[in-house]
């Protein structure tokens, strides 16, 4: 395993003194490994919070700031944050309005997120309400599984009911647009490689030079399936019908996001956006804005998702309102 | 270590202390195994599961070490436990491992030491959290596929008038047997439910962790002579 | 080899195909592989032209845009781009005052930028002035090599720079200010894995496990030695010193850049910036502002950069000034 | 294909269209070999040597296919050659190679045919172009130290006797030598001087293309008969 970390344990604890570092615009609590704004948004404004697993940078600490984020509990690599982080970050970050939770879709991200709301409703009597994303049409949904996993989607959410919340809007406003987006949303990803988990040390999973994983999430999972190694027209075929023959995106502007796993370069990203544009152009869908780069990563893995979200005017004004974070800025 | 019927020694209560040693022998264990339950993670999940139990108890054994004497009852260690792997695991493990140990610890109560069937009540109370919690079922290739049939053997083994050891180590190897039986699954719960017909052919690494669980308990019962 | 591409002999091509698809910002010019602001600048402001071989994205397309670059010639992976591309960029991008080049000092990019100085100045009569970075502390500097490579120094340059042209001043003042930040700049580079060239399709040196390369640039060259992998406490020393060791950063504030080479993900930079932070408050530098991410990379290297630049006030007031592109953005 | 000494066959003087055979025997050669000089590239420097020379010599090709006849002089036809291997390689090579072409069309002007001291002429113009650009000097480790040594045999052979086909195939066997003895030296300019000691015990990417570069016309020379 080559890495730039000293200790595998101590990878998050060290990571989030260089955020604090880098970040003055954030105030990072190293105890509960909670990355808040500096500047807390004013009283009577709804609050956000996400978190999840570490390894997925920008997301979410990376989206901490005005216009998006108000906190984001950082877990362990790939391991949900624990219902304390949440609990001490809803506290923190409520100015009266009461706090969402965002939370992707994994068992474990669900479960303690489930804790953290039934604590800090016991313990504080914070309002919490909870959206779930699971954007991801890689995974059959069912009721019998643990359906969808939570991905891409995330990031647009984020930005959306980020600038709604900013806007004044109530929490059961926020928790409505929130739902919306995510029932508007829709990601499909796919790996060249598998990535590193620092505590594993070595490769989640062996990949041959022809084969890949489509259908993959952000966890260094592998995919739904195991195919032949193809050119980035192909690739970007696999990832885009599964998601238009999901959801149909006529007849109104979308917000396409290409994220990054972590491990492929940028001019790669871009190659294969190419390639996504002609498909989604030939499919008659109308891309109004578009994201390109490492937005929702899996550690080191070489690979890209693809998202698309249904938008319309409304959700259009909020994306383009300003957002001040790390990992996404504008209008300000 | 295979069961020990007809074995002389007979364990007729469980002090808190032999709770501690099984919450060490499961640290230890979790310990050695830890990479090969990130190895089966690794195939079917994210490659952390050995890492999160091993942070867990150690956590675990941080938190209770030297208050074995100031722990008052079984409840009061065994909510310790359960609230240490709740703000210290995260994923999916702690949550449900975390759930076991807080429900454990309500059906044990401010009981300083237990019977046969106060163990069989608290490791039922503790299933039954998790079942609340992740809302498995059987055959969803999840840790209540060792587990479910684990308890079902420690009651059957007390039925057939076995002590509380003969009934631990009953259920140990009857949740070896459910962690196998794992392996032809198809995941329909957690992580590994993402990988659909892949997740066939690889054994849970949740099973293979609350095997060790009991597992530690048989040790720690046996050790307890 | 394992990249999303088509053809690598397409790869520049078409990634320039996904950069217009994505960024309605810029108009990218794909016969001469230009990439513009699709808004020019005021007449009578000084414009800037940068470019250099492709595989160092977001440098320099990601650049293009208010308060930073005017226009970016894109060579193929790795290889300056030609004289005509220059010479069609320069001609476009005059506004009547001037244009600045701004070259890093490779051999291949100083001859193309200089013959395209001299076909410019032949045929347009545009005033062209240049300026060479060479701020990697890696490299001895001497008469009788080819100096130092233009690395991470760029990226400072081409927004600082961008804010004094913005601003107004005149070709003269501009090329000054451009030549004091070259030298008030040093860089290091370290790799932990070799990149793969897309048309030589395997990777550009073996680096066996527990070995790293210090002292890269950013071509997936070899670096100036190969040492036994350390943790990032030992990384971030052997990055700093020589970088403090080559020019005093005392008495005044620092602008510090660590940019990961590709294919290092964000959550390792923050890391590895946190040790970099300790070091250089135990040195006694001034770190005014901070820039973690991808910013100038190698292709898929893994590996990161650390560049510090001695700032001033009037550096620091230009840093903050606006700034619009695809890669860095504030104040608008 | 050593020297030739004492072959009867005499060239007398190079055609335009031979002069055309020797790029395209040149991007012939550099097709066959451009994996090598891609991996020489890698070892010393950025792994695109064999990448530029093709791109640059299928557009000279094709710049120049079917115009043999309307390139009415040497200096028209090398002045195209210049000018597309400077608009479409780059790097180091392609203002290289390109000023090589660019002054050597002007040595030859509108001549259309050229006797072996005018062949000199045009690659000694060549030549110093490149210093002229690159200010490579002996020992630097560049096409300088195949390129000057081809041409110092070239006009020895001249000298003593030899036709410009016997000179060229010195001109190729010491261009091939000079490359060779690039293997020990630190380079001093171009990407590999970054290595500093490193770049000792490899070949220069340049010095092995224009080695090549003079075997094609050595190549040309004999076909023309
Ligand atoms: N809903 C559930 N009910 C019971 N057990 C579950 C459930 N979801 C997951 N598990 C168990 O959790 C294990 C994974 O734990 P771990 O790897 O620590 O967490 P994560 O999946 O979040 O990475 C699985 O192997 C499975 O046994
Ligand atoms: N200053 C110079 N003078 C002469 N030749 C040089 C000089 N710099 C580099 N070269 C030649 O160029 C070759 C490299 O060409 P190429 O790989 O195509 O360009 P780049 O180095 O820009 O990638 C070197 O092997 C060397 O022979
Ligand atoms: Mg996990
Ligand atoms: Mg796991
Ligand atoms: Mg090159
Ligand atoms: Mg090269």
């Amino acid at each position: 395993m080559k890495k730039l970390i000293n200790k595998p344990e101590d990878v998050l604890a060290d990571a989030l003194k260089g955020v604090s570092e880098a970040h003055p615009e954030l105030r990072v609590d190293h105890q509960h490994r909670v990355i808040y704004r500096a500047q807390p948004k004013d009283h009577g404004k709804v609050a956000l919070i996400s978190g999840g697993g570490s390894g997925h940078e920008p997301l979410h600490g990376g989206f901490v700031g005005v216009g998006m984020l108000d906190a984001a509990c950082c877990g362990e690599v790939f391991t949900s944050p624990t219902p304390d982080q949440m609990v001490e970050a809803t506290t923190v970050v409520d100015q009266g309005a009461g706090v969402l939770h965002i939370v992707k879709n994994y068992t474990g991200d669900v479960m303690n997120f489930e804790m953290a709301g039934e604590m800090a409703a016991a313990d504080s009597g914070v309002r919490v309400e909870t959206v779930v994303t699971d954007d991801d049409v890689a995974v059959q949904d069912s009721t019998w599984t643990a359906g969808r996993r939570g991905v891409g989607v995330t990031v647009l959410l984020e930005k959306i009911v980020g600038a709604a919340a900013e806007e004044g809007r109530d929490l059961d406003a926020v928790l409505d647009l929130s739902k919306r987006i995510n029932a508007q949303g829709r990601s499909m990803g796919m790996a060249l490689t598998s990535c590193t988990v620092p505590a594993a040390g070595k490769p989640t999973f062996d990949l041959p030079e022809d084969q890949m994983e489509m259908g993959v999430g952000i966890h260094g999972e592998p995919g739904r399936k195991r195919v032949p190694l193809a050119g980035a027209a192909e690739i970007a075929e696999q990832l885009v019908d599964p998601i238009l023959s999901d959801l149909d995106f006529q007849g109104g502007p979308s917000i396409v996001m290409l994220s990054g796993l972590g491990g492929t370069p940028l001019i790669e990203l871009y190659l294969l956006y190419g390639e996504v544009a002609v498909l989604l152009e030939k499919a008659g869908v109308q891309v109004a804005r578009t994201l390109v780069g490492d937005y929702i990563t899996s550690l080191d893995m070489a690979g890209a998702s693809v998202t698309v979200l249904k938008a319309d005017d409304e959700i259009l004004r909020l994306w383009d309102a300003p957002v001040k974070t790390a990992g996404l800025r504008w209008g300000l | 270590m295979g069961t020990l019927t007809g074995t002389v020694a007979v364990t007729e209560s469980v002090s808190v202390a032999t709770l501690v040693d099984w919450l060490s022998s499961f640290r230890d264990a979790v310990h050695e195994q830890g990479t090969y339950l990130t190895e089966l993670d690794s195939a079917i999940g994210d490659a952390d599961h050995g890492a999160n139990l091993i942070r867990g108890m150690d956590a675990v054994m941080g938190a209770v070490a030297g208050e074995v004497s100031t722990v008052g009852s079984a409840g009061d260690l065994l909510k310790k436990v359960g609230m240490t792997l709740v703000t210290s695991v995260g994923g999916a493990s702690g949550p449900l491992y975390g759930t076991f140990f807080l429900r454990a610890a309500t059906a044990t109560g401010d009981a300083t030491s237990l019977d046969a069937a106060a163990v069989l009540a608290m490791l039922r109370a503790g299933l039954e959290g998790i079942v609340a919690r992740g809302k498995a079922e059987a055959g969803d290739k999840t840790m209540y596929d060792a587990l479910a049939p684990g308890l079902d053997a420690f009651a059957s083994a007390l039925e057939s008038g076995r002590d509380v050891l003969g009934a631990a180590e009953a259920a140990a190897d009857a949740a070896a047997d459910g962690r196998d039986a794992t392996e032809p699954l198809i995941a329909l719960k957690g992580r590994a439910s993402y990988l659909g017909e892949r997740s066939v052919g690889h054994i849970d690494p949740g099973a293979a962790s609350s095997a060790l669980l009991l597992r530690a308990l048989a040790d720690a019962l046996a050790a307890a002579g």
